[in-house]
Order: C-alpha cells, then structure tokens, then sequence
C-alpha cells in the first residue's frame, strides 16, 4: 500500500509536465526528465525589500504574496486561463442576487499547528483581516462587500454581502485572503508576522532578519490546488528565501549557483540568460491592472484633458520600452494586464506624436514657451511633478521615466522625476502633491479598474492613501463598474468592462505602458517551478531539483 | 588608577552624548512614528490604532519625559522596539553586530598585511618600485567601495566564477566583501607606513645596526618595521570607523547581514528605533576600539607607557 | 702625500696594523661626475694607537669614516689604492663580506645614543644583535656576556640596564651602551664619530676616559671629531681634514704646538678655553699669523677694556622660583631662588649642564614664563610684574638670541621681513596710516636701518631676499642677533647662542658679539653649557646645578680658583688644548 | 636629557634641497595636466564635450565604447564621455562645498581648542570625541534621514562628517605655532598678542590647511558619490557620476562601460587632488 501514492505522484507528475508546458512553467528540456526527485534545498533570491510582516494580511504587498504562497493557501485559485477552480474550498454556490456564498471546505484539511481548517477558521480570518489593529490594506479592500460571515456548518461557511460582488472569487484567490490558523491568529501580532500557520506544502522554519527566511517541507500536506500536478508532500525539504537587494549581486549569485532562482530579473539579464543553457527565464506577468502612468486629473494641468492627451501623445514610449526592455516586455495599450481576458486595449490613442502633442497644447491655452523652451501659461510653467517611488520600480522603469521626461521637454512639459522612498513617496501622494505618478496594484480580475478608478477611490484612509490616483470621477464609469462588479452574467460583464475601459482611455486618464513585469530567472535543471495564476506568485510545491 | 576611571568617565559621556544627539536628531524627523510603526502612510491604519500605538511607544508623553525614558532604557540596554520589523532592536542589532564585526576585522587585518608588504616592498626595489608603489597606494586610497565591489563581482563572480557574490556558509562568501573593504584602507596606511619606514631606515639606529654587521633583512624586520607600524597602529581606531562606514556599502552589494545593511534600511525605512541602535552600538565598539588601539601602542611603543 | 705618518711605538706592535688607508676617494652619484666629497685621503692606524680626524661639518670626515665600513650610505662610490683591515683588503668587497666584518673587525660608535640605539628595543638586546649575528653563543650566554659587556663600560647595576631602552638612560649610560654594543666582540678597530659632542662635559671627560681606556687594551681608534680641544687628550696622532682632503697630521702635541696648515691654525685659534676676555678667536682666511700657542698668550687684537663696576645695574632678577609638574605628579622646581644683577657693558655667563635650569631662567628673565616667586627690574623698573603694555614698552630694550636660530624665524618670512618687522617694531605693522608720503618715508628709513644692521653683524645685502631656511648656520645666527639689535636694545640675552655652530664659525660670532657690545655698550646675559665659551665672554659667572646657582662671582675667581665642589668638577672638565 | 645642544650644523647653505623641492616631478607634471582638464570639464564642459548630457536617444542605448561614442551610451542612449564631462562641474562642486564646510567647521572647532584657553580645549575636544564616535557615512546617513535625500544634504553630511578630523589637525596645528619658537621671539620683540596672531600664527597655521583642502575634495567627492549611489544624493537624470554609478551599477553584467567610466574618472579626481595636494605639501615645506 505505501507505493501506491508515491508511483502516483510520479504519474501526476509526468502527466503535470505535460499539461503545463503551455502554462507559466519552465519547459522543461527536450532531454526526458526523469521521475521527480524529492528531497533537497531550494534557494530563492527576491530582488524585493524583505517585508516587516510575513502574515500578508498585515499591510499586504507582493513580497509577502510571494513568499506567503509557499505556506499559506487560499479558498479559490485560478487556472492558466483565469477560470476559478477549487482549492481549500472544494465548491461554493452563490444565491442569485448574489448576496449570499456558500464556500464548502475540504473536510480532512488541518493546518501545521493541528488546528483543523473548518468554517469557523475561515470567519476568524475575515475577522482578522477587516480587524483595524491587523492594518490590512489589500485584503481589506477586496472585502470592502463582505458583510458579515456564518458557519452554516462545520465545513460550510457562508459570506454575506452588502452588494453583489463578482470579483469576490478572484479576490479570494489572492494570496491576502489566504487562510491562516486561528490558534496562530490569536498569538501576538508579532509572533503572527514572525511565524504565520497555514495549511501549505512548506512551513516557516525561521526569518533571520536581513539574511533570510528558512521554510521546511510540510510532511502531511494534503490540499493542492487542483491543477497541482502531484500530490501530497512538496518534493523540496527547504526552501531558503534571501533578499538580495542587488540585481547585479543577484544574477550574479544565480549564475554562480549560489540561489537557484531570482525575481526581478533585469532585461539585460534576461537576455543573457535566454541566452545560456544553464539558466531559464520565466515571464508571468501580473493579472489586474497593466503597469501605467496614472495622470492628476485632480488638479491642474491634467484637469484638462486636452493637456492629458497632449502629455501621453509627447511621450515616447516604444522606443523607451525598446530599448530598455530589450524585447523582455511588450508595451500595453490597456488598463488592465495581458493576462486579463476582458482587457481592452486602444493602440490607437497612445501613439508619439509631438505635433499633435503641440497643437493640443496651444488649443489648451499653453502656447507660450519660455527662456528654457517649457511652456507657461500666465506665468506658470507647465510642470509635472512625478514622483518615483525606489522601492516599487525597477531601475528601468525609472529609465522610462526619464525618457519620457525627455520627449516631453520636447513638447515644452517640465517633468520634475522625484525618487523617493516609499513613506515620503506615499507622503507625497497622500498631500496630493503629484501630477503623474506610476503605482503598482495588484488584484485579480478586472474588478481593479473599480479599485483603481471609481471616484470612492479618491477617498482617502487615515494615512491619507487611496488607490484612484488619476483621481478620476467620471460618474459614468462609475456606474459601469458599479454594474460591473455587480453582475454575473460574464457576457454583459465583459461588455460594460470593455465600455468602462474605453471611457477610461478615450479620457486619457493613464498611459499604459506594459503588462506588470514579473520574471523570473532560474537553473536549467529545476523542475516543476510554475506560477499561481491568481496573481502570479510562485509555488515550489511541484518544484524539484534534477541533480 | 586615575587615568582608567578617566578613560571610563569619558566613555559614558560620550555614549551619553551619542544618546542624547541621536534621539534630538530623530525627533527632528518629519513623519509621524506612529504611522511609520503601522508600515507607513501605504497602510491603512485607523485612527484608533496610531493612537494605540502612540500609547504602546509612549509617543504621547512629553519630549523630556521620552527622553529621560529613552535615557533610561539604554542605560538598562533596552534598545526599543523596530518600527519596520517589530521586533526588539537590542537583539537585532547585536545579532546583526558579529557579521560587521567578522569582515572590519578581516579587512583592517588584510589592509595592514598589504599595507606593509607594499611598503616594505616599494622601498627596497628602486626607483620604479617606489613610483609603483605609491601610486598603487594612491589609486587604492581612492577607490569608493561601491565601485571596487561591483568590478570584482564581475571579475571574480561572473567571469572566473572563483567567488561567490553574496555571503556563504563557507569562507569564500567572505573574500570579495573584505578584499573591498580592506584594499582602500591599506591604500591609506601603505603611505603612511611607507613615510615612517623611510624615516627609520634614514635614522641612526639603522646606522649603527648595520655597523654591527645586520643584514638588510634584520635591518627591516628587527628594527625598522617596527617604527614603520607605530603610526599606523594609532590610526586603526579611525580605520575601524572608515570600515564600518564602508561595511554600508560592503553588505548591501554583497548581500550580508550586518550592521551596515541594517542601518541603510533602516534609514530608508524611517525606522529610527533601529537607527538610533546601530547608532549606539558603533559608538560603543568605537570606543573600545579605540582602547584598544591606545593599548596596542602602549605594548608596540614602550615610550608612550612612559610619558604620556 | 705623507708617505709614513706612523707612529714608532706603533710600529713595533706586532701584527698587521688594524687599519690601512691609501688614497681612498669617495663620491655619490656618477662615478665621473665631479660629485668626489673625499679626494683621496691616506692614513694607517697601528693596534692601540688612536688617530683623531678633525674637521669642521663637510669637510669629509663623517664619510671617511663611514666608508672604512663599507657605510659611506646610498648611491655612494668608493675606490683606494688600499684599504686593509687588520691585514686583509677590502677595496672590493661584496656586501656579505662587508657584514662579516662589520661590528666583528671593526666597529662603529655614533653620536647621541638616543637615536642610534633603537628606542623601542632594550638595550641588551641591541648590544646581544652584535654576538648573535657574528658568534654561536645561546641565548643564555650572550645574556651573560651583554652584562659583562655593560659592566666593562662602568654602566652600574648592569642586570637590570639590560632590560632598559635607551629613552630611560640618561646620556652618558646611553653612549656607554653604545660603545658596548660597538666593542661587543671586541674588534681590533674602533671608530667613534662625535661620540661626545651630545653629552655634557663631565659626562663627555668620562666617556673619553673610557675610550683611552679601550686603547690601552689594544684596539685601535679612530675618532672623529670637530673639536681639536676634545680630542687632544685622547689621540696619539691628529689628522685635520678640510675639503675632503687631510691638510695636515702628526702627533697631537706637535700640531697643536705648531700648526702647518691655516685650516689647522683656525682650528687651535678658535678653541676659546683659556683665552682672555677679548682676544680674537676667529682668523680672517688668508691671513697666516703666528700661531697662539696657549702657553703664550696672544697679544689681545683689540684694546683692553677697563671693566668699570661702579656702572649701573641694567638687570636685576631676585629670588625667581619656577617649578614644573612631572607626569607622574611631583613637582619639581627647575629654577629654585635665582638671584643675579647685570652691570651695564658687562657680560654675566650662566653656565650649567643640561637640566640645569640655565634656559627656564632665561624664559623667566624675558618674562616669557611668569616666575611663581621672585621677579625681574629691568633699568631699575619691574618688568615681570609690570602690566601688559608697560612690559611690551620695556621690551625693545631687552633683546634676545637664541640657540635654534632657524626655529626662531616665522618659516614664511624673508630675511629682509623679518629685518624690517624687526625694524618697525610693534606699531609698524600699520602699513597704511598716514599719507603714502609718510610712509614712503618711514619705509625709507626702516630699509635703511636694515641696511646698517647687516652691515653690523657683516652680512651681505644679498641675503635680505632669501629665506633664512637658504642660509647657513653662522649666517643665521647673525640674522638672529641683527633682528635682535633692531629695537637697539641695552640689554641682550643669548641662550646658546653658538651651541649649534662650528667651532670656526662660533668663533666668528663670539667675536662678533664682542664687538657689538664695545661699540654698542651693551650688557650681555650669556647662557651655555660650554665653559670654554662662557670663560671667554664672561665678567662674570653664575654656576647653575638643579636650578640653583651654586657659585657666583668674577670670571676669573670662579675659573681660577672654584669654591664650590661643583664648579670644580665642572672646570676639571673642561677641554683645554693639552 | 640633553635637547639643548646640537650637533655641528653644516656652515654651507642647504640650496641643493630647496632647489629639489622646486623642480616638477613626473607624477606632479601628469596630475597638474589632469587637474586642467577637470577644471575645463567643470567650467566649460561644452568645449570638452560638446553635446547634451541629457540627450537621450532610446535606439542608441547600451552602446559599448566606440568612435562614435567614446565612452559608450547609457540605458536611455545618452552618451556617457558626455554625461561624465559634464557631471565634473557638480561633483567638483559638491567636492569642494563640502569640504569648505567640513574645513569651516574644523577651523572653527579647531581654533576654539587651540586658542582659548585649556576649559574650551577640554570642552571641545570632548564634542570632538562625540563626532568621532559616528564613524563618517554614520553621521552623513543619520544627517541624511533627519533632513531628507538630495545633493544638498548629502553634501552637507559629507562636510559635517569630516568636519572633527579637520578639527583635530588644525587644533594640534595651531598648538604647535603657538609654542614655536618665532611666536616667542615675536613676544620678545614686544608684539602684542593681537599682532602675533594676525602676522604670525594664523598664516602659519591655515597654509597647511590648502593641502588639507586638496587632499579632502577628492575623499569628499567619493564620499558624496556613495552617497549618491545609495540612492541618497543627486538624482536622476543630472549627470552626477555617483548617480550614473547607480544607474549603471544594474546593468553591469551586460554594459560594464556605464559604470566603468563615471567610477574610473571619481578614482582620476581622487588620485589627481592627492598627487597634488602632496606636492604642494612639500612646497610649503621645503620654501
């Protein structure tokens, strides 16, 4: 009897090779890869800050998805081609004013501290994270219709909401809603953010600060997601998670064999790496929203549409992606990620052409130029502040930025680049102190756009942070994602999506500039290493070493 | 007797005075610490909860009051809480404190072997090894950490693949980070050992050394080496500080856990507590640094035991 | 030139003499150029015997002697027709045979100890390095024969010395571990480069003492030296050099009897031990007069001058009290109840050994340190107690010079600057006052006041654009004592005024001053360790030990019949021309 | 023991080390050529390196050295012997304003100590203590985090950092004037206290600080440059060479030439000011 699930999972796993070498998955070399080996150690190198918290209910930023992802699961997940699809909750059915979800649980799931996962857990990790002292901010927002929850039974746990809400499962796919023990969300916040309980394959083992975090193998693991392509046990033992913050350092450690794979890989490395045959690159760009420009629609100039355009049509942004992303990224013409089925994308709104750039700008009454060539308009110059967060763009993203400052100059805009670290960055935000500005939001679905462009956006927390930084309020497009986020049937959704988004451009509200880059470079002979689709983070739960 | 409760009474003022700057300083910080401990302005902290935190961190009280308490919690080594890591700075930073301490040491220890070896070496080979000699000096003298690190990541790493670019279990994650710190430091002592040695080997005790029949060798090793040392050793306290300094840069680039590293996020996370720690503790390891350095001139340069 | 120059005591000795120079020429640099510093100089030394080689800085000697250790320094050249130690030539020798000799066949004493023994390693160990470098001996024994070495040169408690370095040595215990270290294996070859020049003069008569007594068992010593007085009592044969050349040598007596050679003659003149007050000691060159024998005296060149006593007293200092506070806590006074007057147009010599107290009274007497006890009157007014301007006032008629005449010029100033600043005193540093006619005027007159003060002190006016750093020992010196004269001061203190000075060029200056003093009826405070020099300038004297003055009064009694034990120890020592 | 006597000094003038002091050497020759160029780039950048620094040019990017660009392009297409020519002019500057600063400061610091008296000695030395005990980069980061990024704070925090050092050599300097013996021939001569520290004892004690000032700028500007590349000092796109480190620092595996140049030309400044500022050291000296 004790072979049986082993030779299994090695079926699963040759049967997974296959499946998955359409999706976000190393393609594994032509050479026959022979059975998963289990067992070994398995470093990460993440370009990304190390996060304060490693419970992503706590704020909620990509590193914590990403690392989080390894001993925490969610509810749902998300297939290659954005259906949802089972994972701790095995089913769920929804009442058809789609107030009610019923989320039915796997029944013999227990998390590594013992506690069983049931209904109850599920309610406690509603509670914790719409709990201000817990200081959710993604998590909390993709629960913004979540009124209340119930245990209809054991292993049924019932979300009732104060609208319809279709995104709630693309919410609930995302690593910030993921479930975690309520004995482990009792404890402290602190031990919390040291040490989160989940039901994942591995288990956080220790967090040297500024050095790494050492998770262990999950030995009576039993959930996958159902396109897992084995089951039971993760293959790795360990996993050591390093932050090297360096991207020279960090190719540079994964060339020489030290980590077997780093995030945030530069395009010049890419290159290189596509072009050695020890190393593989892997692109899995971020679902929600395209990583763009967000124009100040809330003041002046970009309270003018006209300079708006004028702005997206002075800014070269193809050569820039060009030449900086060396083919690594294609430029994105749409609100919302490639990786989104009900993306729009507009080529023709966002094509360089200062002429017309010059033409708008005159209409818009910004005809003459001073001493410098910048346009001013009774006196002012026509400025753009653009303030750049370090920690959140890649250098060439701050390359771009530049450039486009460049082109602009052309035109006559003044682009004032502002590098700033992330608190005096969302200072600045908060104090309404920019006119251009580049945010990465990660959700799922196209939901985001009503995060990210329906005039509550605008706004703000305590803190003074909020998400519609094109401030756009358009009442208009509120209604169509209002409706939109409301609806189920997926044909009328993906029409008033396809409205709302061409009312959004048409606005020129943003300039697109590509799909969010997420890629990832690692040795040749790892196996198995594949993407969540829900938001893109990796999971080493099929991973394996062949050495 | 006297001197050494002198030597002690100095130490805790100037730990006092490191205190009581560092903790102005940062009150001088715009932003609101609370927000800071609740992750910064991205999070969406409540009213409630910055004012809990305000309570928890005593922020609430009066400046004096904060300040007696910071006052005496260091004094009990209580270094505070990190906004950023939530965690005990004490701890953090003292777990942070060995690595810093391991490659400073490692490379005041390389810089002095190079240091004397080009000295030694530039000053016996002629003329030309005297210009290559203190030219390397001074080119080594101005190279920015920063940038020696990365050509040898990309020397050593990438192309030869003998070293690791980042820190290892084993030795060979140490040598790239300490040969970086180490080669500008022996820079600056090289031409300070250079100029002592020339002076020893023109003084009569040379002379007369050679006189009793010494051989070149014995000349340098037995006597003038020696006199060469006694400048450089002074300095080592200073060298130890440059190197802390540049163990910022050196664990960044090389991705250490160290002190360095820990402070720079710190100080782009607005995470004072952490700061003022770092902060602290370099100010202590200054100072016995500097004890010690006073010590190894006294047993190096008997003189010194005797006047002073 | 002089084919034998040996002496026939020496001759008999058996053996090869120790050493043999003929024609030895060194140089630096280029073998062609003309950089030739020793033009082939030839003299022997037999076992036991001790040849002097005298001769003012640059002459040569210092390299000559180096050379016979293959020394002469870096980038030198040597060549000699033959240069034999102890029978075996070592013209051409390789390094390595040069060590094998070095401190074993001949060795090496230098001046000032406290340079040349390493000061960061005890002295056992620098004299042990000659044993272990040339015998087989263990650790334990030359331990052992380090002690008897130090014994041998009269250093007391010898065991415990050996662990001493030589910064805790007074000077005399220094240069006798030197010479231990030096005669270590007991080489049949000496040679002792100035070894007394640093040492006080009971301390250099014992040093010599021991160095006869090295002679006398046989070793054979060349010493090299700038004072013909110093060396007289030790060497058997005297060799003057000058110029890289020997000009004249022969058995001691003789040459100091009847000198050949002017350089030689100079030389004897200069040495101002026993020479009455106001007798020339400087010979203008060229000019070959019969040569003053101390045995006749000279005719005084210049008139006598009656010393009249009944003139009044310019200076008067009273009870002074200095202390100083050592490291370790104690006090210790350095000037301890100094009372002394100083009559118009006469000289008071303090003289004293180093420590003393001789310069701290002159800081005192200038009001440079203020006194804790006692005071000073200058022309009958109080100066150490007088207020800040009143002194600045009084100050122009006390002029001073110093011993470290270079050190006492702002390095950034040029001799005519410093003559002019000098010239225009405190209040002429406001250039700009007045219409530019005025100070066109003043300007004049100070350019000529310059003028007469070099001329005064018998400087060229080509010095006025040079620094005093371009300028020789001597020449600085008489810079010092123009600015000195610039305010025309009554009264002058000169601290060590020669001590840096060859004995020529001392000789000029104490003739200079001299002079000066004539013409200018000035009063001189003359402090110096040498009692020669203060005999000579002297009315009269004060005896300083630990900064008391033991023995006051006439020049004449104090040398002439000396009261206090002291002061005879003192004038004992003196090195007279034997 | 026995300090007050000399031995023999020789009665011919020193001349031949003082002419030796004056003549050019090799290395000085060489340095002096490279400090023109510097202050060309700084003062007229345009005639060294005609061309806009901040011209970009996206299908040019990431270009190695070649004729047409000597240097190389950058990631944005700008080309780099450009950018670096005119990024002298602000790293010369911030060079030199903060050692102006540092050496203000310690002339400051340094006077206090050296001139008034043993209690503002004690009391100064005791501050000096203080800022020693923030090793430089230390105190620039914590001045840094109080008052925000940008050159100029990064440059003022590489001032103050350096500020104690400067302090200490100009106190001991001062000291040793005040205790020289041509300050007491001075008193003797009966100049006032005012007047001996007007004619004697301040331009004594500030020549040497020229050498410091030499010296300094090149330590400073490496120091600003680090600044800069931890994201701390001058921001992009001014062609400040520790800001172009920076940006290079990312794609050094693939364009090593980014990084290599503005690096190479902080290492020339460096070693220029030091081969100069020792000469003229030994011209103060020796004349």
């Amino acid at each position: 009897m004790r072979s049986t699930p082993q030779t299994l999972a090695a079926i699963a796993g040759l049967v997974a090779v296959g499946l998955l070498a359409t999706g976000c998955t190393t393609t594994p070399t032509e050479t026959a890869v022979g059975d998963p080996i289990s067992g070994g150690t398995f470093t990460y190198a993440s370009g990304d800050a190390q996060p304060s918290c490693l419970d992503p209910h706590v704020g909620g930023n990509f590193p914590q998805a990403l690392v989080s992802a390894q001993y925490l699961e969610s509810l749902v997940s998300r297939d290659d081609n954005g259906a949802i699809i089972p994972w701790l909750a095995e089913s769920w059915t929804t009442t058809d004013d789609g107030l009610v979800w019923d989320f039915t649980l796997q029944d013999d799931v227990t998390f590594t501290d013992g506690t069983p996962l049931n209904a109850s857990a599920v309610q406690a990790n509603v509670a914790h994270v719409l709990d201000p002292n817990t200081a959710s901010s993604t998590g909390y927002l993709a629960l913004g219709k979540v009124a209340s929850t119930e245990a209809v039974s054991d292993t049924v746990v019932r979300f009732e909401l104060t609208e319809p809400d279709s995104a709630l499962l693309e919410s609930l796919s995302q690593p910030w809603l993921a479930i975690q023990s309520p004995t482990g969300l009792e404890r402290s916040k602190d031990e919390n953010c040291e040490a989160p309980v989940g039901t994942g394959p591995f288990i956080v083992d220790s967090w040297v600060k500024q050095n790494a975090i050492t998770l262990v193998r999950n030995d009576d693991y039993n959930s996958p997601p159902a396109d897992a392509a084995h089951e039971g046990p993760a293959y790795l033992e360990t996993i050591v998670w390093r932050f090297i913050p360096e991207s020279a350092t960090r190719y540079a450690a994964l060339q020489s064999g030290e980590v077997d794979l780093i995030d945030n890989a530069q395009p010049d490395t890419i290159v290189q790496a596509e072009a050695s045959d020890t190393l593989v690159h892997l692109d899995s760009p971020r679902p929600g929203a395209s990583n763009r420009i967000e124009l100040n629609g809330g003041k002046a100039p970009f309270d003018d549409v006209l300079v708006r355009e004028a702005f997206i049509r002075s800014a070269n942004v193809d050569d820039a992606v060009t030449s900086l992303f060396q083919g690594t990224a294609t430029r994105s013409y749409a609100a919302l990620g490639s990786r989104e089925p009900l993306a729009v994308g507009r080529d023709d709104l966002f094509d360089y052409d200062p002429d017309a750039a010059n033409a708008l700008l005159d209409e818009a009454g910004w005809s003459e130029r001073d001493s410098e060539g910048y346009r001013v308009k009774n006196g002012e110059r026509l400025n753009v502040q653009f303030p750049v967060s370090t920690n959140q763009s890649i250098p060439a993203e701050q390359s771009i930025f530049e450039q486009i400052q460049a082109t602009a100059k052309q035109t006559g805009f003044e682009v004032s680049l502002a590098p700033l670290d992330i608190s005096s960055w969302y200072g600045a935000l908060g104090a309404n102190e920019y006119d251009a500005v580049s945010a990465p939001y990660t959700k799922a679905g196209p939901d985001v756009l009503r995060v990210l462009y329906h005039s509550d956006g605008i706004v703000p927390a305590p803190s003074g942070y909020f998400a519609n930084l094109a401030q756009v309020s358009d009442p208009e497009i509120d209604a169509l994602l209002t409706e939109a986020a409301q609806i189920s049937d997926e044909t009328e959704r993906a029409a008033l999506y396809a409205d709302a988004q061409n009312r959004l451009l048409e606005g020129f509200h943003l300039l697109p500039l590509y799909d969010q880059q997420n890629h990832f470079l690692l040795q040749a002979d790892v196996q198995g290493m594949r993407t969540l689709p829900s938001v893109s983070v990796p999971t080493l739960y099929d991973t394996w070493l062949n050495r | 007797m006297l001197r050494v409760l002198a030597r002690i009474g100095g130490a805790v003022f100037v730990l006092w005075a490191v205190a009581t700057v560092t903790f102005f300083a940062v009150r001088l910080i715009p932003g609101d610490p609370a927000e800071a401990v609740l992750g910064g302005p991205g999070s969406m902290a409540s009213a409630e909860a910055l004012a809990a935190v305000r309570r928890e961190y005593g922020l609430d009280q009066p400046l004096f009051v904060q300040y007696l308490d910071q006052l005496v919690r260091l004094a009990t080594g209580d270094l505070g809480r990190s906004y950023a890591l939530s965690i005990d700075v004490g701890p953090l930073v003292l777990s942070q404190l060995g690595g810093t301490l391991l490659i400073a040491t490692l490379a005041l220890g390389l810089a002095w072997l190079l240091a004397l070896a080009l000295a030694t070496w530039s000053t016996r080979g002629g003329r030309v090894a005297w210009y290559l000699g203190s030219g390397l000096e001074i080119v080594a003298a101005a190279l920015p950490h920063f940038w020696f690190a990365t050509a040898l990541i990309v020397v050593f790493s990438i192309w030869l693949g003998v070293f690791p670019p980042i820190s290892t279990s084993g030795v060979a994650g140490l040598v790239l980070p300490v040969v970086t710190l180490a080669v500008p430091l022996a820079g600056f002592l090289g031409q300070i050992m250079r100029e002592s040695l020339l002076l020893a080997l023109e003084s009569p005790f040379v002379l007369s050394a050679r006189a009793r029949g010494e051989s070149e060798a014995g000349v340098r090793w037995i006597h003038a080496v020696r006199h060469a040392a006694l400048p450089a050793i002074s300095l080592s306290g200073w060298a130890f500080g440059s190197l802390i300094s540049g163990a910022v840069v050196v664990e960044t680039i090389f991705a250490r856990p160290g002190l360095g590293r820990t402070l720079l996020n710190a100080v782009t996370s607005r995470d004072v507590p952490v700061v003022v720690g770092v902060v602290m503790i370099v100010a202590v390891v200054y100072i016995l640094m500097t004890l010690l350095t006073d010590l190894a001139s006294r047993l190096a340069d008997p003189r010194l035991a005797v006047r002073s | 030139m002089n084919a034998d120059v040996r002496d026939p005591a020496a001759r008999e000795s058996a053996g090869p003499a120790p050493l043999v120079v003929h024609n030895l020429r060194v140089g630096f640099g280029g073998r062609a150029g003309g950089s030739e510093v020793v033009h082939g100089v030839s003299f022997e030394v037999a076992a036991g015997e001790c040849l002097a080689i005298v001769g003012e800085s640059g002459s040569g000697k210092s390299v000559t002697a180096r050379s016979l250790l293959g020394l002469a320094g870096a980038g030198s050249w040597m060549t000699a027709d033959r240069l034999e130690l102890h029978g075996t030539s070592v013209v051409s020798s390789t390094e390595a045979a040069w060590r094998a000799r070095r401190g074993k066949s001949v060795g090496l004493v230098l001046q000032d100890a406290l340079v040349s023994l390493d000061p960061l390693r005890p002295i056992g160990r620098e004299i042990g390095d000659s044993l272990r470098l040339h015998t087989n001996l263990g650790a334990a024994a030359r331990g052992r024969r380090v002690i008897e070495l130090l014994d041998a040169v009269g250093l007391p408690d010898p065991h415990l010395r050996v662990h001493q370095r030589s910064g805790e040595l007074s000077g005399g215990e220094r240069q006798r571990a030197l010479i231990a270290a030096a005669i270590a294996l007991d080489p049949p070859l000496l040679i002792a480069d100035e070894p007394t020049t640093a040492l006080d003069v009971t301390v250099q008569a014992q040093i010599l003492d021991l160095f006869r007594e090295i002679t006398r068992r046989g070793t054979a010593l060349v010493l090299i030296s700038h004072d013909l007085a110093v060396v007289s009592h030790v060497a058997d044969r005297v060799a003057v050099m000058s110029e890289g050349r020997i000009v004249e040598t022969g058995r001691t007596a003789q040459v100091l009897a009847d000198p050949a050679h002017p350089e030689t003659r100079r030389m004897v003149a200069a040495v101002p031990a026993d020479r009455p007050r106001g007798t020339r000691l400087s010979v203008p060159h060229g000019v070959s007069e019969r040569p003053i024998s101390p045995s006749r005296p000279a005719e005084p060149t210049l008139p006598e001058r009656p010393v009249v006593l009944e003139r009044p007293v310019v200076l008067e200092a009273t009870g002074l009290v200095k202390g100083f506070r050592r490291p370790d806590g104690t006090r210790h006074a350095a000037v301890d109840d100094v009372s002394f007057t100083l009559v118009r147009g006469t000289t008071l010599g303090i003289v004293g050994e180093s420590g003393s107290g001789k310069t701290t009274t002159a800081r005192l007497v200038l009001a440079l340190s203020t006194p804790e006890r006692g005071d000073v009157r200058v022309l009958g007014q109080p100066f150490t107690t007088a207020s800040v301007r009143e002194r600045r006032r009084l100050r122009a008629s006390v002029g001073a010079i110093y011993q470290d005449a270079l050190g006492s010029f702002d390095p950034r100033l040029s001799v005519g600057q410093i003559l002019r600043s000098a010239v225009a005193g405190p209040h002429g540093t406001r250039r700009a006052t007045g219409t530019t006619r005025v100070a066109e005027v003043r300007r004049i007159s100070e350019l000529r006041r310059v003028a007469e003060l070099l001329d005064g002190v018998g400087l060229p006016a080509t010095v006025l654009t040079r620094r005093p750093l371009e300028l020789s020992g001597g020449q600085r010196q008489r810079v010092g004592i123009a600015r000195a004269l610039a305010s025309t001061p009554q009264i002058l203190i000169c601290d060590e005024p020669v001590s840096s000075l060859d004995v020529s060029v001392q000789a000029q200056v104490l003739d200079l001053l001299d002079e000066l003093q004539r013409e200018l009826d000035l009063s001189l405070v003359f402090i110096s360790h040498d009692l020669g020099v203060v005999q000579h300038v002297s009315d009269r004297v004060a005896v300083m030990q630990r900064g008391a003055i033991v023995e006051l009064g006439d020049a004449g009694q104090v040398f002439g019949d000396p009261r206090h034990p002291y002061t005879r120890r003192l004038v004992r020592a003196v090195p007279r021309l034997a | 023991m026995s300090g007050d006597i000399r031995l023999p000094a020789a009665d011919a003038a020193p001349t031949p080390l003082h002419d030796r002091a004056r003549r050019f050497t090799a290395p000085e020759v060489v340095a002096g050529a490279a400090a023109l160029f510097f202050v060309l780039a700084a003062v007229v950048p345009q005639w060294v390196a005609p061309g806009n620094p901040l011209g970009i040019n996206p299908l040019s990017a990431f270009q190695p050295p070649s004729f047409a660009h000597g240097f190389g392009t950058d990631e944005s297409g700008r080309d780099i012997y450009t950018r670096v020519v005119h990024g002298t002019g602000s790293s010369l500057l911030i060079g030199a304003a903060a050692t102006a600063i540092g050496l203000g400061l310690g002339i400051v610091l340094g006077t206090l100590a050296g001139m008034f008296g043993p209690v503002v000695d004690f009391t100064v030395n005791r501050v000096l203590e203080v800022l020693f005990a923030f090793p430089g980069l230390l105190l620039a980061l914590l001045f840094i985090l109080v008052f925000g990024p940008g050159v100029i704070t990064a440059t003022i925090a590489v001032g103050l950092s350096t500020a104690p050092g400067y302090a200490r050599i100009i106190r001991a300097q001062l000291i040793a004037v005040r205790r020289s013996a041509y300050v007491e021939a001075a008193t003797v001569q009966g100049l006032g206290r005012t007047q001996i520290l007007l004619r004697h004892i301040l331009p004594n004690t500030l020549a040497p600080l020229f050498v410091l000032a030499t010296l300094g700028v090149g330590q400073a500007i490496v120091w600003a440059a680090t600044l800069s590349y931890l994201g701390l000092g001058a921001e992009p796109p001014t062609a400040e060479w520790g800001a172009m480190l920076s940006a290079g620092r990312t794609y050094i595996t693939s364009a090593w030439w980014m990084s290599f140049f503005p690096g190479l030309f902080i290492v020339l400044i460096a070693v220029t000011a030091t081969v100069l500022g020792r000469s003229l050291d030994r011209r103060l000296r020796h004349a």
